[in-house]
């Protein structure tokens, strides 16, 4: 430890670290789309509250947001196969990277389910009954009326989910996945420059997590345009300092956040 | 679970880390390379019904698993031999490498030890499922806990720190990998090997094509070793030939 | 012609109407006027069966719905005859103005977009929003909300509209707004049905007022009857503390 | 592979001797967190000169980054300023005499610190602004409304996050291991050295976790029923 | 007394407020009237001090504030003179009724607690509420809510006690409860500032009204004076639209 901080290499460790945005940034949009789907699904027996299916699917939620990300990614790898290979399939030689987007993902589907039970339910209920009111019938309220606004509200939820993932995705190498923790592990090593190598490893990911966080937000404001009064004359009276921007509540910690 | 291809070559999955300088680590050019990896290659070489692939694990517990769960055919990380081990794997039998597990303590600690009698009551840094955590283990099983174990994780390469800093009072390395793990000799070996075990591949019990695999790499390596090329790459990479028995 | 039979509504164990019995005539305006709880409210949502009635018999013209078994399609049948304006407007909150006067027509009664999109500015014209056809809800004052929300209870063409206390969510100020664009459609003949609190919109516009309590029809009649010389005591009651010391005398 | 339920039942166990580390970290970082939280809070609603960019970068941060990242920088960066800092002043203190256990402390409480402001800062913006008028009104200072009208409701309202950010860090606590401390997720790895029975030890692990989380959730629910009670309304 | 002098108030480029003067003599209640958006919050939030005046003078009793920098001590020496019953009530969501009284008194004025519930319960039931003292604000209606907010407000014993539309909130039956609890307060000669809509109310309650509009104080005077004789244009128009067609006559 005695070898001296060189700033120096933070830089050259930061553009080594570069190529492997690709490994940490392949594992969060494959997880988000399994996520997405399983997500989707996951929600669907609790909003309609189809007996059985909602139990299962609140114990789904429960567990994948229960464990610890580090202890279902050993489950999933080790375990899966052999539970499969009972059945006669042979998941051993499947490429480390299909279990791990597929853990992420499932992990991810557990939030996105909570995330767009939460936002279909905040929907106030005088839209739906417009709806009705409208002659719209129950599939047709949801689709036009309820979803699209929905969607907006969750928006959010889907920035911290995939946030998280991002940081989630430094503990893929305890797989062997190379990705960006990985390298830098094995670059500090090389030199005995690890504080080097970790400081370079963090700009790496708050860039990333900034620009994803920015990409959100776009996507937010465009989503809620409808919200945006013309004229904030009556409603910006604001106490001084008690401003009426609400942060987003944040649950990324949660979501992994390691 | 290991595949053949169409020209009848099989293919073996090695798990190995990136994490063990020297022995299995990646060079500046990010290549996997160091002892038992080169010499994995060598084998892969000489051996042409077989194409040798590897994997890289984060630490020896997932190796094992992966190991257990066919993910990979062998384990190349300088395995210890040891009873326990024997009982549930397979390992080859021509040793590659001798592990002479011996105190490490720091440079300048000058108490007299000799064997581990001498450090009773003290705090040894260790891995879980590594040789040195079985010495201490059957150690402490007939001396009534004697030995304070401390386990450290693989994830914090600091040994050398955590025992000239006097975190714990020493650990059990091999002669070979101390250079390996303190590159500014901030750590010494005292008394005598505690043991010496044979440097073996691991590989997964009651499997027949696992048998076979082992048999034909311990022909490869008496070979190797006939022709000095064990020895050649122990030196280049070790800095010493470990290839023989004392 | 509007005929409640026998309306009948719990919940759980709190019978909240306690079978009303109503005869609208077409073009008629009834105000309905009730204390707090009395089931005004849920008489308007079983009419349009937002609220399913417990039992009774729903008529609009020769459409007859029996509250105990309706089928899916009775219910999709009368809604198409209704429509409602709410106290807390409920416009779609991501459409615009003239997106939320078309979404009805476009989806549920299939007109063509470009035909739905003129009838839709026509009648913001009428509610006095022709300039504001591109406006979020978020953007508009509460009365040009309600009078979007009117807008589209119009679009429907229904032959009934149920408006639930349409003012009482306003500032004082855009009260007159939303009330002067309701005396417009009333002068146009179209059946309506008001629950109101301002007691002089009710004198002025209503055919027929309906006073409410505890669940039935206490008092109905013409609005100087009512207001003037109500017959029962409840009634009298209800007027009194709802004018108190004469600031509202009639 | 083999599931062998007798050994995952000697895991759990021997797996409960670690609880007390994982809870002892957990807890820990979570109330340093929340003083940590709140007064990153209070600064930002405040708009603290000096402090307020400052308070901002250290929770984007935190935030953008891993948990793991951080705590290897504690680890690695924090001897070497300390070490630097006795070397310069001549203090005999060193790095050494630091437990492990307090790398993850430190660690752990800068992240947790991050994200609880944001939690205690949006359960402070979601108390109704004429609560505070209010209570100027009847002539309080500021600290006496932020103390007795503002952070009881602000508490009330954030306790979901809370919740959601003490589960955040039990499961971040499984990282200890990196620093030799032994928690449950260590512990399981130890366990499993006897026999090499990895995957049964991990999932005595999982069912553990598991249940310390329904736990926490169950009590914060009850909890929060019990603080809630004056957002209940329809007595009168 | 309360003499307020050029008190001016700018939010950014927007002036607000454009010198307002006005004297307020011990146990007199003042009615203020104006159109939305003319300052009346303003200028009442000014005297609590919730909204610093850009200019002016407040001088209560003997005690003057300069507006243009006053000391953390004279802003809290203001407020312990003034008390505010808010429209929207602001309760102490998490304290009960009586809690929500006594509070000021425990916390700023160091009352002895038991002292501080006597004097709460007393005031509680002054406002009718005698059977309410452990419920919360939720589950309170609008009407009770708004009369704990005034036992608040009194139970500081201050000099002046300032209403911002303290019914407009309410529901139309509500509305009573409230006003008649103000009338009772105003009949012990405590001085108020009550902005209101409620002109039947203004016209009953109040020594003195003031109409403005604009920032400004356009006409003020006896109620008879105002309401029935308006001297300014702007008076006319305002007090025509808010009492249309006739229906408040007074
Ligand atoms: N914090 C603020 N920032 C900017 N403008 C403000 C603020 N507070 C009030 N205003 C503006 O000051 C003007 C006067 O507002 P004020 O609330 O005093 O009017 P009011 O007479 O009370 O109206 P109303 O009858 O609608 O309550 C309005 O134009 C308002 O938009
Ligand atoms: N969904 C519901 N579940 C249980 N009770 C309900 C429900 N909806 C209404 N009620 C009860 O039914 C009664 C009548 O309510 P309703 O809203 O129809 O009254 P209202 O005459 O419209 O009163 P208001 O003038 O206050 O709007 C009330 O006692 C109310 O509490
Ligand atoms: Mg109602
Ligand atoms: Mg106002």
């Amino acid at each position: 430890m005695e070898v001296p901080f060189d700033i120096s290499y933070v830089f050259e460790y930061a553009v080594k670290l570069l190529p492997y945005i690709r490994i940490s940034l392949l594992i969060v949009a494959g997880s988000l789309i399994v996520g997405l789907g399983v997500g989707f699904l996951a929600a669907l027996p609790r909003l309609y509250r189809i007996p059985v299916l909602q139990s299962l699917s609140k114990l789904y939620a429960s567990f994948f947001r229960g464990t610890p990300i580090l202890i279902q990614l050993f489950l999933f790898y080790y375990g899966l196969p052999e539970v499969l290979k009972l059945q006669g399939i042979d998941l051993s030689r499947v490429p480390v990277l299909v279990f791990v987007i597929a853990t992420y993902g499932l992990n991810v589907g557990a939030y996105i389910s909570e995330g767009i039970r939460s936002a279909v339910t905040s929907v106030d209920r005088g839209q739906i009954e417009a709806a009705y009111a409208v002659g719209m019938n129950g599939l047709q309220a949801f689709r036009r009326i309820v979803l699209p606004q929905a969607l907006a509200i969750a928006i959010p939820i889907f920035a911290n989910v995939t946030i998280g993932t991002l940081k989630d995705t430094s503990l893929a190498f305890t797989l062997g996945v190379m990705e960006l923790t990985s390298k830098a592990r094995s670059l500090g090593l090389l030199a005995q420059h690890f504080m080097e190598a970790y400081i370079g490893l963090a700009i790496i990911y708050l860039m990333i997590s900034l620009l994803l966080e920015r990409a959100f937000q776009f996507i937010e404001r465009r989503m809620l345009r409808h919200e945006q009064p013309i004229s904030s004359s009556k409603q910006a009276r604001s106490f001084k300092l008690w401003q009426k921007r609400r942060p987003a509540p944040d649950a990324s910690l949660n979501k992994g956040g390691q | 679970g290991t595949k053949k291809n169409e020209g009848g070559v099989q293919k073996i999955i090695v798990g190995a880390t990136n994490q063990f300088p020297q022995v299995s680590f990646l060079d500046k050019d990010g290549k996997l390379t160091g002892y038992d990896i080169e010499l994995v290659r060598e084998i892969d070489k000489r051996l042409p019904n077989y194409e040798f692939e590897f994997k890289i694990l984060d630490a020896l517990p997932s190796m094992l698993l992966s190991l257990d769960t066919n993910k990979i055919d062998m384990i190349a990380h300088e395995i210890a031999k040891n009873p326990e081990r024997d009982e549930k794997y397979l390992f080859n039998k021509v040793p590659y490498a001798y592990w002479k597990n011996m105190i490490t303590v720091a440079k300048d600690n000058n108490d007299p030890i000799e064997t581990l009698d001498d450090v009773k009551g003290k705090k040894f840094l260790t891995h879980a499922s590594s040789s040195a955590e079985q010495v201490l283990k059957n150690y402490n099983k007939d001396h009534d806990n004697a030995i304070e174990l401390v386990y450290a994780s693989g994830d914090v390469f600091d040994i050398a720190e955590q025992i000239s800093t006097g975190r714990v009072y020493a650990s059990l390395q091999s002669d070979f990998v101390l250079p390996v793990i303190d590159p500014q000799g901030k750590l010494k070996t005292v008394g005598k090997p505690l043991s010496q075990s044979e440097i073996l591949f691991l590989f997964r019990k009651n499997d027949s094509e696992g048998q076979t695999l082992a048999d034909a790499i311990d022909k490869v390596l008496q070979e190797m070793k006939e022709d000095g090329t064990l020895s050649a790459l122990s030196k280049q990479w070790l800095g010493q030939d470990f290839t023989t028995a004392d | 012609m509007i005929k409640l039979q026998n309306i009948t509504k719990s919940f759980g164990r709190l019978q909240v109407l306690k079978g009303i019995d109503l005869v609208v005539e077409k073009g008629e305006v009834v105000a309905i006027l009730g204390p707090s709880g009395s089931g005004k409210t849920t008489l308007l949502r079983c009419i349009n069966y937002l609220e399913k009635p417990s039992d009774g018999e729903i008529t609009i013209d020769d459409f007859t719905v029996n509250c105990k078994r309706p089928s899916k399609k009775d219910i999709h049948t009368l809604r198409g005859k209704t429509a409602m304006v709410f106290q807390q407007y409920n416009l779609f909150r991501h459409k615009t103005a003239l997106e939320n006067v078309m979404e009805g027509l476009v989806v549920v009664q299939k007109v063509e977009k470009e035909e739905a999109r003129r009838r839709s500015i026509e009648l913001l014209e009428k509610v006095g929003l022709g300039n504001k056809l591109n406006a979020y809800p978020s953007q508009l004052s509460g009365g040009q909300q309600q009078r979007v929300g009117i807008a589209r209870a119009l679009a429907l063409n229904p032959e009934v509209i149920l408006f639930d206390e349409p003012t009482s969510a306003l500032d004082p100020e855009l009260v007159g707004e939303v009330l002067a664009v309701i005396r417009n459609i009333a002068k146009e003949g179209i059946t309506m049905i008001i629950v109101t609190h301002e007691m002089g919109f009710a004198h002025d516009v209503a055919n027929h007022v309906v006073f409410m309590d505890e669940g039935i029809i206490v008092e109905e009649g013409k609005p100087n009857d009512i207001f003037v010389s109500p017959k029962e005591e409840r009634t009298k009651q209800f007027l009194k503390r709802i004018t108190p010391e004469g600031v509202y005398s009639i | 592979m083999k599931l062998d339920p007798s050994f995952i039942w000697t895991a759990l166990v021997e797996l409960l001797s670690a609880v007390p580390t994982t809870l002892n970290v957990t807890m820990v970082s979570i109330l340093f967190g929340t003083l940590i939280g709140t007064i990153v809070a209070l600064i930002r609603i405040y708009r603290v000169p000096v402090l307020n960019p400052i308070a901002s970068a250290y929770v984007t941060v935190i935030r953008g980054t891993p948990m793991l990242t951080h705590l290897l920088l504690i680890y690695y960066g924090l001897p070497m300023l300390v070490n630097g800092l006795s070397d310069s002043f001549g203090w005999s203190f060193r790095a050494a005499s630091i437990p492990m256990i307090g790398f993850a402390y430190l660690s752990f409480s800068i992240t947790s610190g991050a994200y609880l402001s944001e939690v205690v800062r949006s359960g402070m913006l979601a108390v109704n602004r004429g609560q505070i008028e209010a209570a100027y009104a009847v002539g309080m200072t500021t600290p006496q409304a932020l103390r007795r009208i503002v952070l009881p409701q602000a508490f009330a309202v954030s306790l979901p996050n809370l919740t959601n950010a003490l589960i955040g860090a039990l499961h971040g606590s499984t990282l200890v291991f990196s620093l030799t401390v032994v928690d449950i997720n260590a512990k399981a790895q130890i366990v499993a050295s006897t026999n090499w029975k990895f995957f049964d030890a991990y999932l005595a692990a999982a069912i553990l976790y598991w249940g310390l989380t329904v736990l926490i959730e169950q009590l914060s629910g009850l909890l929060e029923k019990r603080i809630n009670v004056y957002n209940r309304g329809g007595v009168a």
